[in-house]
C-alpha cells in the first residue's frame, strides 16, 4: 500500500519548508495521522489561510489557537473538504485527500464538531448517535421497510452502541430527548458523541468548551483525555480558552491572519513573544 | 397540531351534519342519502296521489368556478330561464333544478354527479365540458340516468352509451360540415387550422375538418396547434399560416382564444378570412370587444342572439335582465335542453310512477323513436339519431357591421 | 425546556389502527346503508390523495425539500396503470391481481419519473429545486398531452401525433392525445385505496424508524453535519425522491382505474398544490397529519356542495385555508384559540362530572 | 424575415414575463417568500383599469392609476392580514396562505365580475410597421419593453440609492441585524409589498394591453410564467428578472416556431431545467453557499 503510494509520487525536488513539524514522540514511529503541506486557500482576492504546514501524532491531542479571524475554522474546512484548498495537499493517514469530497474524508476516518452546533435537531438523542454510526451499522433500505432479520439485529446492534457511546459522557438517559431541546452543553457533548460513533482516527473539535462554565470546562479536559486513551485517536481542537488548552493539549499550533506564527508545546507557546503580540495586538484594536 | 386538527374534525362533522340536514329539507319526500332506494325513487310521487303536476328533478352539472366558469354559468342560467318559462305553463309536467359545480374536473365532475343521486335527481342535464362529461356519462349508463349534455360535442361522450344525447352539434360532425361548407361556398384557395390539441373539443373537429378536407380535395398549408385556452401568444402559429400563404384560417376553437388571435392578426397585417366553429359564439358579447376585429368572420353556431323571432327575442330579454350580459349558444342549448326533456316527459304516460330507470327507458324511447321533434332556439325540428347525435341544420354566419347576419 | 419524544413504533402503530378503524367503520356505514352516494365516490379518490399526501411528506417533510410537481408522478402512474390494465386484460384475469399489478407498473412509472427529476435535484437547493419539480410535472402535462399509446396484435404502440398512430383494425386505442385514456375498465375499489394506504404507511414508516430514513431526516436537519458524518446526500436524496414518487405513481394508477376517462391536464400544478396544501396543514413530517388532512380536505369542498352556496364553494375552500393557516401558525391566534379549546374541554369534562 | 419576427414577437412576450417578475423577483428578494397571489393582483389590477377605461370611459393614464391605487391598497391590506401575523412562522405556512391568498382573489372576482371574458381596451393601439408587409412591432410591445427597462432602472436606483431602499436590502440580507440597527422590518416589508403590488397593477394593464382578454384566470398562468421567469434569471436579482423575462419568452416563442407547438411548454420547462444545472443560481443570481 504505502509503496505503491510512494510510486505515485513525483520525483522530490527539495524545497525548504518554513516550519518544523512536532509530534509527540510517542507516536513518532508511526505514520502521522495527519499532515499538512502547505496548505492553502484563497477566497476571491482574500488569502484566508496560506502556507499551513502541520502533522499530528495518531495519539496526540493537538490545539490550534489564535485571535478571532484568524482562519482556524477554515483550517478546519480545508481539512475536512468544505472548502477545496487552493494549493498544497492534506494526508490522512499517509493517504492524500486531493479530490476527495467531505462524506469520503470522513469515511477515510476524519470526525468533527462544528463551532455553531449542527446537531440533527428534530431527531431524538440516539438517532443523532445512530446518524453517526451509520457507516458501521450497514443494512439497506430494503431490510429496513420489510423488517428483515438483519434490521432487527443491525439496529440492536446499533442502539447498544448508541448507549455506550452516549455513556462516555454520561448521557445514556437523555437518549430519547430531541437533541434540539437539550440545553447548550449536553448538545456540545453530543456532537462529541455523534463525531466519536463514526469511529474516527482524527476527531476535530471546533470550540469543544464554548459557553461552559469552568467546571463543565474541566470536566470536558478530562473527557478529551478519556476518549483518546479509551479510542486511541488523534484529537486536533480549537479554543479560545487557555486553561482548557494548555491543559491539555501537547502541541499547539498559533495562527494570524491565516498563517502559522507559533508551534511548540503549551509552555514555549506561552513563552513567545510572537503569540502575546497577536493576543494583545488584537485586543487593543478590540 | 393536534389543536388543529381537532379543530378541523369539528370543522368536519359541523358541515357534515348540516349537509345531512340540508338534504333532508331539499329531499323530504325522499329517505334522506338513502342511495339503496334511490333507484326505486320516483319522480313526484307526493304530486301523483293529488293528481297535479309530477314533478321532475334535474341534476345539472357544470363548472361554474374556475378556467370554464363562464361556459358552465351559461349552460347553468340558460336552464334556468327554461325551468322557470316551463313551470310557469302549469303543464302536466314540472322541473325542480339543482346545478352543481364541477370545475371542468372529471372527478370533481363524478362527486357532483353522485351529490345530484343524492338530492333525488330523475335525469341528469351536462356536463357542459366534454372532459368531465365522458366520465359521467360511463357513470350514468352504469346507473341507468338519462344524461343530456347541452354542449359536450366530442363522440366519446355518447359512444357506447345509448342513455346519453346531446344538444350540440358532434365534434366530427362540425369539422366536416365545415369542410363541406368550404367547397360548397368556394370560400378560398389555401386553408390553415389553428386549434388548441389540448382540448378534446377542438382537436375533434380538426381531426374531422383536416380528414373531410383531404377528401374534398381542400389544400391545407398549415396545421398549427397550442397547448391550453389560457395561452395568450398566437403569433408564431398566425406566422406560421401567413407564411404558408394561407387565405382561410379555421378556428375550430372556443371565443376567449379566438379573440386574441384575431387581434394579434390584426396586428401583423394579417387578413385571411376567418372560419370558427360554435365555440366561437359568445365573441361579440364580450365586454370592451372591438367588434370590428370580428367583421367577416364567419361561423357555425346554432344561435343568434339578435335573432327576432319572439322567442329569442324574450330569451334574450330575460337573461340580460338576470345576469346582465347577453346569452351565447351555450345558454341557447341549455334552455333547449329543458323543453327537450320536458317535451319528452309529457309524452310518456305515467311518467309520475316511474323508476329512474325506467325513465331513462322511456325517454330513450322517446328521443330515438324517430317521431319526437324539438324546436328551440338553436333550431327547429332537432331530433336525435340512436347514437345519441343531435339531427338539426348547421347555420352559417357571418359578421357584419358587429352582428350575425345568417348566411 | 427538555422535550421527551415518544419515538417507539407505538406512533405507527396508532397510524395502522386509524387506517383500518375508519376503514371497518365506513365499510360498516355503507352496508347499513348510511353513506350518502356523494361520499361514497369520494373513497376512492381521498385513499388516492391520503396516500399522495403521506409520499409528498416524505419530500417535503422528511427530506425537507419542497416539490411543486408530485401531480406529475401521479400522472405517470395513471396513464401506464391504465396501459397495463388494458395490456394485461387477458395474462389475468383476475381484477384485484390485475389491479394490483398495474399500481405496481405505475409505482415504477413514478419511480422512474422521480429518478429521472431526482438527478437534478442533486444539484440544487430550496426554490431552484421547487423550480424543477414544477418545471417536470408541466412537462409530463405536456408530453402525455401529445402522446398516442395504443394496443394490436402486433404489440404496444406509440406516438406523438395523431397522423402517425395507426393501429390494426382489432387494436385499441389506450391514450389518445388530449382525449385522454377513454374507455378505461373501473377496476378501483374502496379496499384496493385501503390496502394502499396500508402499504404506504408500512413503507414511509419503517423507512423513517431504519438507518436510511435517519440518514434522510439527517439531511433535512442539517447537511452538512450530516456530510461529516459521511452520509452520502446524493443517495439518500434520490431514495427519498424515489420512493415518494413510485407511492405516488401507485396512487395514480389507482386513481386512474377509478375512472372511466382521464386526461393529463387533471395532474396539473393546481393539483401539486392541493397536495402540498393536505401535508402542510396536516404539519410536516408528520404522518397522521398528512393522513387526516387529505382525507378531510378532500371531502370539504364536496361538503360545502350541500349549502346553497354553489359559487361561494371555492371562495369559503380559500378563506378556510387562509384562516386555518393564520391559526396555526400566528403565536398570539394560537394561543388564543388554544384557550378557547381547553375552555370548552373544562366545560364539558365539567358537564359530564 | 420569419426569424426577425419570431425575435420580436418572443421579445413582446418576453417584456410582458419580465416586468410581472420584476415584482415578484422584488417581493421574495426582500420578504423571501414566493407570494403565488402577485398573479392574481395583476388580474385584479387589469379589471380596475378595464372598468376605469371600458366602462367610464376614462382616459388610459386614469385607468393606470386607479390600478396602482387600488393595488397597492389591495397589496397591503393583504399583507396586513394574511402575511404579518406569518412573519415568524416556516415559509412554507406562508407560502399555503398565498395560495390561499390567490384562490380568494380569483373566486372573488368571479363573484363581483362574474366569469365572463371581458375584452381589454388596450392602452395604446396600433403598429409600427419596419417593413411592409413583413415587418411590425406593436406599439404595446415597444410600451412593455420600455417599461420594463425604466422599472428596473427605478428599482435599481431606488434600492441602492434611496434610504428606504437600503433599508430594505438590509432587511433582505438579514431581519434580526436589520432590525438591531433600528430598522423597522415591518414596516419595510409592508413598504415592499406595496411597491410590488404597484408594480403588479402595471404589469396587469400591460399585459391585457398587449393580450386583451380579462377573466378572474387571468392572472394565474402569467404568474407562474413570471416565477419561472425569476428563477430563470437569479430570483432576487433586478436585472436577472428581466433578462430571464425577455429569455423565456424568447425560447418559448422559438420553441413553437422552430420545434413543435405542441411540446412548446416542455421545450420551456427543459431549457429552464437545464440552465439551472448549469447555473444553479440563475442566470444573474448569486450563489451563495452555507458558512459553515
Amino acid at each position: 500500500m504505502s509503496e505503491q503510494k510512494k510510486n505515485n509520487y513525483p520525483k522530490p525536488k527539495l524545497v525548504p519548508v518554513p516550519s518544523t513539524n512536532i509530534i509527540p514522540e510517542r507516536d513518532v514511529d508511526k505514520r502521522p495521522i495527519l499532515e499538512c503541506r502547505h496548505l492553502g486557500i484563497d477566497f476571491g482576492g482574500l488569502t484566508a489561510v496560506d502556507d499551513f504546514n502541520m502533522a499530528i501524532g495518531r495519539t496526540e491531542i493537538a490545539g490550534l489557537i489564535g485571535p478571532n479571524g484568524a482562519g482556524k475554522t477554515t483550517v478546519f474546512n480545508l481539512l475536512t473538504k468544505v472548502y477545496q484548498p487552493t494549493r498544497g495537499t492534506v494526508m490522512i493517514d499517509g493517504r492524500d485527500t486531493a479530490g476527495k469530497n467531505t462524506i469520503q474524508v470522513s469515511h477515510m476516518g476524519v470526525a468533527r464538531t462544528f463551532q455553531n452546533i449542527r446537531l440533527f435537531g428534530n431527531l431524538t438523542v440516539e438517532e443523532n448517535v445512530k446518524v453517526g454510526l451509520h457507516e458501521h451499522t450497514k443494512y439497506n433500505a430494503v431490510s429496513g421497510i420489510l423488517r428483515l432479520p438483519s434490521y432487527w439485529k443491525k439496529e440492536r446492534e446499533a442502539h447498544e452502541k448508541a448507549l455506550e457511546l452516549l455513556s462516555i459522557f454520561d448521557m445514556q438517559d437523555m437518549a430519547d430527548y430531541q437533541a434540539g431541546s437539550l440545553p447548550y452543553g449536553a448538545q456540545r457533548r453530543l456532537e462529541i458523541v455523534r463525531a466519536l460513533a463514526t469511529k474516527p482516527s482524527l476527531l476535530l473539535l471546533d470550540e469543544p468548551a464554548a459557553g461552559m462554565n469552568p467546571s463543565e470546562t474541566a470536566e470536558l479536559m478530562n473527557n478529551i483525555r478519556k476518549i483518546r486513551d479509551t479510542f486511541q485517536i488523534a484529537i486536533m481542537l480549537i479554543e479560545h480558552d487557555m486553561n482548557l488548552v494548555m491543559g491539555v493539549c501537547e502541541g499547539i499550533c498559533v495562527l494570524n491572519f491565516g498563517k502559522i506564527i507559533a508551534k511548540g508545546t503549551p509552555d514555549d507557546i506561552q513563552a513567545n513573544p510572537a503569540v502575546i503580540e497577536a493576543y494583545l495586538g488584537k485586543q487593543k484594536e478590540g | 397540531m393536534k389543536k388543529f386538527l381537532a379543530l378541523l374534525l369539528a370543522l368536519a362533522m359541523t358541515l357534515a351534519l348540516a349537509a345531512c340536514g340540508g338534504n333532508d329539507s331539499q329531499n323530504d319526500n325522499s329517505a334522506p342519502a338513502d342511495n339503496t332506494q334511490s333507484d326505486a325513487q320516483t319522480p313526484g310521487d307526493d304530486a301523483q296521489s293529488s293528481g297535479e303536476a309530477v314533478t321532475i328533478k334535474i341534476g345539472g352539472i357544470g363548472p361554474i368556478t374556475g378556467d370554464l366558469a363562464q361556459y358552465g354559468t351559461a349552460t347553468q342560467w340558460g336552464a334556468q330561464i327554461a325551468v322557470d318559462e316551463i313551470n310557469a305553463l302549469n303543464g302536466p309536467v314540472k322541473l325542480e333544478y339543482n346545478f352543481q359545480d364541477d370545475t371542468g374536473v372529471s372527478d370533481t365532475a363524478v362527486s357532483a354527479y353522485n351529490n345530484l343521486k343524492d338530492w333525488g335527481a330523475n335525469v341528469i342535464y351536462g356536463c357542459t365540458t366534454t372532459t368531465p362529461c365522458v366520465t359521467v356519462a360511463s357513470e350514468t349508463y352504469a346507473d341507468r340516468y338519462f344524461q343530456l349534455t347541452p354542449s359536450a360535442s366530442s363522440t366519446d361522450v355518447t359512444d357506447g352509451k345509448d342513455n346519453v344525447f346531446q344538444m350540440c352539434f358532434t365534434d366530427p360532425g362540425q369539422g366536416t360540415a365545415a369542410a363541406n361548407y368550404l367547397k360548397d361556398n368556394g370560400l378560398g384557395t389555401k386553408y390553415a387550422v389553428i386549434y388548441n390539441n389540448g382540448d378534446q373539443y377542438s382537436s375533434g373537429i380538426a381531426d374531422a375538418f383536416i380528414a373531410k378536407a383531404g377528401e374534398l380535395g381542400l389544400e391545407i398549408v398549415a396545421t398549427q396547434t397550442y397547448p391550453e385556452d389560457t395561452t395568450t401568444d398566437y403569433t408564431v402559429q398566425l406566422n406560421a399560416c401567413k407564411d404558408a400563404g394561407a387565405d382561410l384560417v379555421f378556428l375550430p376553437i372556443y371565443y376567449t382564444p379566438a379573440s386574441l388571435i384575431l387581434n394579434q392578426a390584426k396586428q401583423m397585417d394579417y387578413a385571411p378570412t376567418f372560419f370558427g366553429a360554435d365555440g366561437m359564439d359568445g365573441m361579440l358579447d364580450m365586454e370592451g370587444f372591438d367588434k370590428s376585429l370580428a367583421e367577416g368572420l364567419l361561423l357555425m353556431t346554432p344561435f343568434n342572439a339578435s335573432g327576432t323571432d319572439d322567442r329569442t327575442v324574450s330569451f334574450v330579454e330575460k337573461y340580460q335582465a338576470d345576469h346582465g350580459i347577453l346569452p351565447n349558444q351555450f345558454a341557447a342549448d341549455g334552455y333547449d335542453c329543458m323543453y327537450a326533456i320536458y317535451e319528452a316527459c309529457c309524452q310518456i304516460e305515467g311518467v309520475g310512477s316511474m323508476s329512474n330507470e325506467e325513465l331513462c327507458d322511456a325517454l330513450i324511447a322517446v328521443f330515438t323513436g324517430g317521431s319526437f321533434s324539438v324546436d328551440g332556439l338553436t333550431g327547429s325540428g332537432m331530433s336525435w339519431l340512436t347514437n345519441g347525435e343531435v339531427s338539426k341544420d348547421p347555420v352559417v354566419v357571418k359578421v357584419e357591421n358587429g352582428a350575425y347576419v345568417t348566411q | 425546556m427538555k422535550k421527551k419524544v415518544n419515538k417507539n413504533s407505538l406512533n405507527g402503530f396508532i397510524n395502522y389502527g386509524i387506517v383500518v378503524a375508519a376503514y371497518v367503520v365506513i365499510r360498516a356505514m355503507i352496508g347499513g346503508g348510511m353513506v350518502s352516494n356523494s361520499l361514497q365516490s369520494l373513497l376512492v379518490p381521498a385513499c388516492c390523495y391520503v396516500v399522495m399526501a403521506v409520499s409528498l411528506n416524505l419530500t417535503v417533510g422528511i427530506l425537507g425539500e419542497l416539490s411543486l410537481g408530485h401531480a406529475g408522478f401521479m400522472s405517470l402512474g395513471a396513464f401506464s396503470g391504465i396501459v397495463a390494465s388494458i395490456m394485461l386484460q387477458e395474462a389475468i384475469p383476475f381484477i384485484p391481481l390485475r389491479l394490483a399489478a398495474s399500481m405496481a407498473i405505475g409505482a415504477l412509472a413514478g419511480a422512474l419519473g422521480g429518478a429521472i427529476v431526482g438527478v437534478p435535484v442533486l444539484r440544487l437547493q430550496g426554490d431552484y429545486l421547487a423550480i424543477v419539480t414544477l418545471a417536470f410535472g408541466q412537462i409530463i402535462k405536456n408530453i402525455i398531452m401529445v402522446l398516442y399509446v395504443g394496443v394490436d396484435e402486433t404489440g404496444i404502440h406509440v406516438a406523438a401525433s395523431s397522423d402517425r398512430f395507426v393501429l390494426a383494425d382489432d387494436g385499441v386505442a389506450i391514450i389518445k392525445g388530449p382525449m385522454g385514456a377513454v374507455g378505461v375498465t373501473k377496476l378501483a375499489s374502496f379496499t384496493a385505496g385501503f390496502i394502499l394506504i396500508l402499504v404506504t404507511l408500512l413503507v414511509v414508516q419503517n423507512l423513517v424508524s431504519s438507518r436510511a430514513g435517519r440518514a434522510i431526516m439527517a439531511l433535512r436537519d442539517n447537511r452538512i453535519a450530516a456530510e461529516s458524518v459521511g452520509i452520502n446526500v446524493t443517495k439518500y436524496k434520490l431514495m427519498a425522491f424515489v420512493i415518494s414518487a413510485a407511492l405516488a405513481g401507485a396512487a395514480g394508477a389507482l386513481f386512474g382505474l377509478n375512472y372511466s376517462s382521464t386526461v393529463a391536464s387533471k395532474f396539473d400544478f393546481n393539483t401539486s398544490i392541493l397536495v402540498l396544501v393536505f401535508v402542510v396543514l396536516g404539519g410536516l413530517g408528520s404522518i397522521r397529519g398528512s393522513m387526516i388532512a387529505a382525507a378531510l380536505l378532500y371531502v370539504l369542498p364536496e361538503l360545502l356542495r350541500s349549502f346553497d352556496i354553489a359559487e361561494y364553494r371555492m371562495l369559503i375552500y380559500a378563506i378556510i385555508l387562509i384562516l386555518v393557516m393564520l391559526v396555526t401558525n400566528n403565536p398570539t391566534m394560537k394561543t388564543f384559540f388554544g384557550s378557547l379549546l381547553k375552555k370548552s374541554k373544562k366545560k364539558k369534562e365539567g358537564a359530564g362530572a | 424575415m420569419s426569424f426577425l419576427n419570431n425575435v420580436i414577437t418572443g421579445i413582446s412576450l418576453g417584456s410582458i414575463y419580465a416586468i410581472i417578475a420584476l415584482g415578484y423577483t422584488m417581493v421574495y428578494g426582500i420578504a423571501k417568500m414566493l407570494n403565488f397571489a402577485h398573479g392574481d393582483v395583476i388580474m385584479v389590477g387589469a379589471y380596475m383599469a378595464f372598468f376605469a377605461m371600458g366602462r367610464f370611459e376614462l382616459p388610459a393614464i386614469a385607468g393606470v392609476l386607479l390600478a396602482v391605487v387600488v393595488c397597492t391598497a389591495l397589496g397591503i391590506v393583504i399583507e396586513r392580514l394574511a402575511y404579518k401575523p406569518l412573519r415568524q412562522a416556516p415559509s412554507l405556512a406562508v407560502l399555503i396562505t398565498a395560495i390561499g391568498v390567490s384562490y380568494f382573489l380569483q373566486n372573488g372576482a368571479q363573484i363581483l365580475w362574474g366569469a365572463a371574458t371581458k375584452t381589454f381596451t388596450p392602452i395604446v393601439n396600433g403598429t409600427l410597421v419596419l417593413v411592409p408587409e413583413q415587418l411590425s412591432i406593436s406599439y404595446v410591445a415597444i410600451l412593455s419593453v420600455v417599461c420594463c427597462i425604466v422599472v428596473m432602472i427605478g428599482l435599481t436606483l431606488f434600492t441602492t440609492r434611496t434610504k428606504m431602499g437600503k433599508t430594505m436590502r438590509a432587511c433582505s440580507e438579514d431581519k434580526a441585524a436589520a432590525q438591531l440597527m433600528g430598522i423597522n422590518v415591518d414596516a419595510t416589508i409592508s413598504m415592499t409589498f406595496a411597491i410590488g403590488s404597484a408594480l403588479a397593477a402595471i404589469a396587469g394593464v400591460l399585459m391585457c394591453s398587449a393580450y386583451p382578454v380579462l377573466s378572474p384566470t387571468t392572472g394565474s398562468m402569467p404568474g407562474i410564467r413570471a416565477f419561472t421567469a425569476a428563477v430563470f434569471g437569479g430570483i432576487g436579482s433586478i436585472p436577472g428578472a428581466l433578462l430571464g423575462g425577455i429569455l423565456l419568452g424568447i425560447i418559448e416563442t422559438f420553441g413553437k416556431a422552430y420545434i413543435s407547438t405542441d411540446l412548446s411548454d416542455a421545450v420551456v420547462f427543459a431549457v429552464l431545467i437545464i440552465v439551472l444545472l448549469v447555473k444553479p443560481a440563475g442566470l444573474m443570481g448569486k450563489y451563495v453557499p452555507e458558512k459553515v
